[in-house]
């Protein structure tokens, strides 16, 4: 296909977005990873690079997922999926689980959202004030105590609307906590000034990047 | 001789009354005391509130006692969830009250009131609808917001071992919330998949110490999954 | 000796305090003893009644002094003499001892004192405004966080100057928390009224301890 | 490879600084990081703040710690004890600023600091000395006392084994204010008597995770007590 075409865009899949997510994470971190893409990552951080996964539900050292029939019921994570425990592992209860996450012991959480702004506000547990009803988690948690908060997510909605934005519409997870922004389209860091366009996939620039996102970009300085 | 073991469901669920607070451990199916709400089912108490991670799956345990219109309110961090039909048919018809605390922080007040602290300041929710309403204050440069304990009158705990003086250990991530549920409550009632009858569990390795168990109850886990519970 | 002479009373002496103490205090309850008179409230409990006791230091039952010859240095009560463990004890960090006597969730705690007063104050950790680096330890803890708590002690100063009064002069440990008072000339209880005399030992009459005290008594109703 | 073990004394007490808010270990002479004391005695790093439970005793560790005038404030619940001679002397000549904390609230302040939580309300001391300039306040008919969360900038802990991630147990009643202290420091340095070089510690009988530690030095207990630490 020719470079110019928009079809060129070497948008990334969602495990294209958690294989860039995972590059970025060294050997020794503690990492948190939320339900959809996050949970991805660690499927692509070779078991040799020893990174310790965290989970709400109080473990420490989660590992792949069981082969089908050595499923252990007792295992599972935040997500409920059932999972494996790594070398170095731990359990804990919730309170201490949650110690580790408010206290700022983790090195990074890595979450989905539907929204995240140039102030670093995050939206990603409701999508309207009459859903009252919607399951927080332990998402408010994590965006507010982990030393770093990372969000995996696509660039538009479906309907191409940005979820870059200016202001959250969505109800707040945290105000300015988000760091960092990996997208199908960008990795991008939130800075005083607002969005830095850190990384684009290949064959796409710079405006138009900008035309898919409702808040102004800059270029790192 | 110190014996907490009781030898039926019925004097497990001896005294429950209307109108109690009653905390679930587990999150998700993982360390849920299946067998005691089945016999909180069958004990006919009513008017609860039940504080708990979720808001029940399918029709069984806390989705039924739902549906039995035995809980007026539910204090979780995640109702709406796959299979939580009960919950989310009885909250559009307005018939469950429900408030939704945000994970850390039901851990924390449910930590607190089994510690005796009344109330403490978090950042979780900060600047969200979640702490609109309530007291705000600036500590150190950060804002935190203040979150009260919260106590229940009776703890349904799934242990995996337990000796008679009602100390217990939990299983993998069956641990969860039971060991903090267990503090917090007037009266804990534990199931346990195993007992060490001939003596005590090894004094380092207890994650609940006996001082805040009441009753346990002998749950072999192949008894509770075929049959629904030892009186079932 | 003649029944009426001063020297008939049958005053107690610290074991007889603490094995008054121990008489009242039934199978199955979880007790902390304070240093002093309360330590030796253990001794008079028969082994074969299983009372669980809770040291602030991390120790759910607190079992007899070892056999000189078999000290196990890791293993100490608060009073930091080394202790043995009774079946069914279980080791615990101190924020999570503290949140057991906090939490309301010992039966009893007995604690020695300078002085109690008639509204259930009590004095027993600094003598004095001066004495400003006196050593509190988990008195004000255990005083505020036990369901019910004794206070064992004599009856007057060495001087003869009374130790129960209308209002505690020294610093207090916690107020109106004390529910009991064993003393080596009686048992009293603490009520809306004041000090209710509830025992006495044999030689004494209700004058010559109200003459002992320095508040009010009165009799049962 | 993730691997927490140090070497040697100073590759463990590298970069403590002067000015330092500095948590100990252990309640009278059980579970007291004997050895790190040594080490950052040696170390040097002075106008400290120690947060212990007791002020020291004789002339070793942390007593002489600070008849080297190395400690500015001591934070303690108990700091008039037998022995506790280099304190009484020092404070009796105003050298040493003394903050007395009830114990439960100085144990509860410093799992605050290492759980995030900022401040809280607890019934300890209301009506006391101790409680004198504080904010108080009526909670469900009962008052309480605001105290704020203690956090570290290196803590000292004693653990019994330990294992390369830096997951830790201790001994009996050694456990006591390690596990807490492990958790409520930027530093956190571990002596263990014990090591799991070929694998790790069973994840159900672990006390502190190793997200908590940074370095551990590898401490027998005989080396220790003949010696007075491994580089003495």
């Amino acid at each position: 296909m020719p470079d110019t075409a928009p079809a060129s865009i070497a948008a990334l899949d969602r495990h294209g977005i958690a294989a860039r997510i995972a590059r970025d994470i060294p050997e020794g971190w503690y990492v948190n990873l939320g339900i959809g893409i996050p949970t991805l990552v660690a499927e692509h951080v070779p078991l040799q690079r020893e990174v310790i996964f965290h989970s709400e539900n109080g473990v420490l050292g989660v590992g792949p997922s069981p082969a089908p029939g050595a499923v252990n019921p007792w295992l599972i994570n935040a997500g409920k999926q059932p999972v494996t425990l790594r070398p170095g592992g731990a359990f804990i209860h919730h309170a201490d689980s949650f110690a580790i996450i408010r206290g700022n012991h983790l090195d990074l959480c890595v979450l989905g959202a539907f929204e995240v702004a140039e102030n670093g506000d995050i939206a990603n547990w409701a999508t309207g004030k009459n859903d009252a009803a919607s399951a927080v988690g332990g998402a408010m948690d994590l965006a507010v105590g982990a030393k770093r908060l990372w969000v995996a997510m696509e660039h538009t909605t479906k309907d191409g609307m940005p979820r870059l934005v200016e202001r959250c519409t969505y109800p707040l997870t945290a105000s300015g906590a988000v760091k960092r922004v990996y997208t199908n389209l960008a990795m991008l860091e939130i800075t005083p000034r607002g969005f830095v366009v850190l990384e684009m996939v290949r064959g796409l620039d710079f405006e138009q990047l900008q035309r898919s996102t409702g808040a102004q970009l800059f270029h790192p300085e | 001789m110190i014996d907490k073991f009781v030898d039926s469901m019925a004097e497990a669920m001896a005294g429950i009354r209307d109108g109690s607070v009653v905390l679930l451990g587990g999150f998700g199916q993982v360390g849920q005391p299946d067998a005691l709400i089945d016999g909180l089912i069958a004990q006919g108490a009513k008017d609860l509130t039940v504080v708990a991670n979720n808001a029940g799956t399918g029709h069984t345990g806390l989705a039924r006692l739902m549906e039995l219109r035995r809980v007026r309110r539910i204090v979780c961090s995640f109702p709406r969830s796959a299979g939580s039909v009960v919950f989310e048919a009885l909250y559009s018809a307005g018939e469950i009250e429900l408030e939704i605390v945000p994970q850390g922080t039901l851990a924390e007040r449910i930590r607190a009131a089994g510690a005796g602290i009344a109330a403490f300041f978090t950042p979780t929710a900060v600047g969200t609808r979640l702490a609109e309403g309530k007291e705000q204050r600036e500590i150190n440069g950060r804002t935190y917001v203040l979150e009260s304990a919260l106590a229940g009158d009776v703890a349904l705990v799934e242990a995996w071992r337990a000796d008679r003086f009602g100390n217990l250990t939990y299983r993998e991530s069956a641990r969860n919330f039971n060991p903090i549920m267990a503090t917090a409550a007037k009266l804990t009632i534990v199931q346990t998949q195993q007992t060490i009858l001939a003596g005590s569990l090894h004094p380092e390795v207890i994650v609940t110490p006996g001082i805040f168990v009441d009753r346990v109850l002998h749950v072999p886990y192949a008894m509770q999954t075929e049959m629904g519970g030892p009186d079932a």
